[in-house]
């Protein structure tokens, strides 16, 4: 299937761009994570730490272990810092 | 579960706590109003100006489902959260929330409810650029626990 | 114990809450203000108007007095406290906290105890005028309840 | 001793007066209101219930109990209601 893919802060400057659209069989987020992974080195400096990563599935935060289902976008961004 | 919508906006531009207040105040059965406001402080080695990065989309539906718990477990009368992104300065204002209610602990209990949520739930990203460089700001573990002390009253 | 004296206002007037805000916002270190407002009801049975009494000269004192209470407990940058008193109409302001901090839950924390405390203990009396006479505001038990929260901590 | 003597909202309704100057020998808040309650009718009706009165001694809050001392500005009113 095929994925709207987006990284912010610091995920967005390792990995180098905001937005991407990804080919993908994974199942889940973490499969996903172990693709991009597997593609780049700035990938893998982007997702070396996943305890700072946080995932986002159509716009809903969840877990790294959520199934990709029928979603379309998927965000990859650290702990957030607002307010 | 409310009869009225929470006014959320995320914005470039600075906003109007005076005027912001009295629309939440307006309604012949709101007592109180409480209001947070957050500014950018200056840092010690001299920032230049703070960079607020945010999710589009999922920034404003995250804000309004955190206003909808707020609503539902507090007797309110009006919810307002405006946060802001792009580039401020110090001193600028970043954000504010303001409750309207009845009674001042739900307004008080409502407002501070929702600084904790929007602090680690809503999808923003701060970045404080320096004349040494620009660093990103790292979530604190306080921030995620102080969301542990709403789990134990139910929503 | 602190290096600012707290702003407190014993008047007719109304005032202006952004302004107010905006002054404690200044300085480097402010990163939070919270404000809390308090505003005329109107009652079941058609209230004319809100008269509020004071003890002029006490008045003032009470309040100076609560709010260095809140400075010597809370890391705090500014604090305002502004009341009324006359005849005031349903949806006039009646008063007003604000603090200010570096940290959000002191900012909060403090304002609630200001209100806690100014509540039972600086010398402000309320009369309720409507078309069937006028009534004087029974003090609540639970407002003398909220100051036990503040005891345990200790001053 | 001569002390200033003030009444605030219902208290000084009752009483008709909001403050007046005051002869009396009490030597404590709690004496000062027996001698004002045996003076007339609309002393006895603002002090007939004391759970009802607070009292302020140079404008402290004070326990009814508390001697008058050197003081000079006592005042009586009901529980406040600011805020």
């Amino acid at each position: 299937m095929t994925l709207q893919v987006l990284y912010f802060a610091w995920l967005r400057e390792r990995i180098g761009l905001g937005r991407e659209l990804v080919e993908t069989n994974a199942t889940t987020i973490a499969d996903l994570v172990e693709e991009l992974r597997a593609r780049e080195d700035r990938y893998a400096a982007a997702f070396a730490d996943m305890t700072t990563v946080r995932a986002a599935l159509d716009q809903e935060l969840v877990p790294l272990e959520t199934p990709l289902g029928s979603a379309r976008e998927v965000a990859f961004f650290p702990p957030m810092t607002g307010g | 579960m409310t009869d009225f919508a929470p006014r959320i906006v995320v914005t470039q531009d600075d906003f109007d706590l005076g005027a912001e207040a009295e629309a939440l105040e307006a309604g012949p059965d709101t007592g109180a109003v409480v209001t947070f406001t957050g500014r950018v402080r200056n840092v010690a080695d001299g920032l230049h100006h703070m960079e607020i990065e945010h999710y589009p989309g999922m920034t404003e539906r995250a804000l309004t489902e955190i206003a909808e718990q707020a609503a539902a477990r507090w007797p309110l009368s009006g919810i307002t959260v405006i946060h802001r992104y792009g580039a401020l300065r110090p001193g600028a204002r970043i954000m504010m929330v303001a409750t309207a209610s009845r009674h001042r602990d739900a307004a008080f209990e409502a407002a501070s409810f929702l600084m904790d949520y929007l602090k680690s739930r809503a999808p923003f990203w701060k970045k404080e650029v320096t004349g040494a460089g620009a660093d990103w700001v790292d979530a604190k573990d306080s921030d995620e626990d102080a969301l542990a002390r709403w789990s134990d009253t139910g929503t």
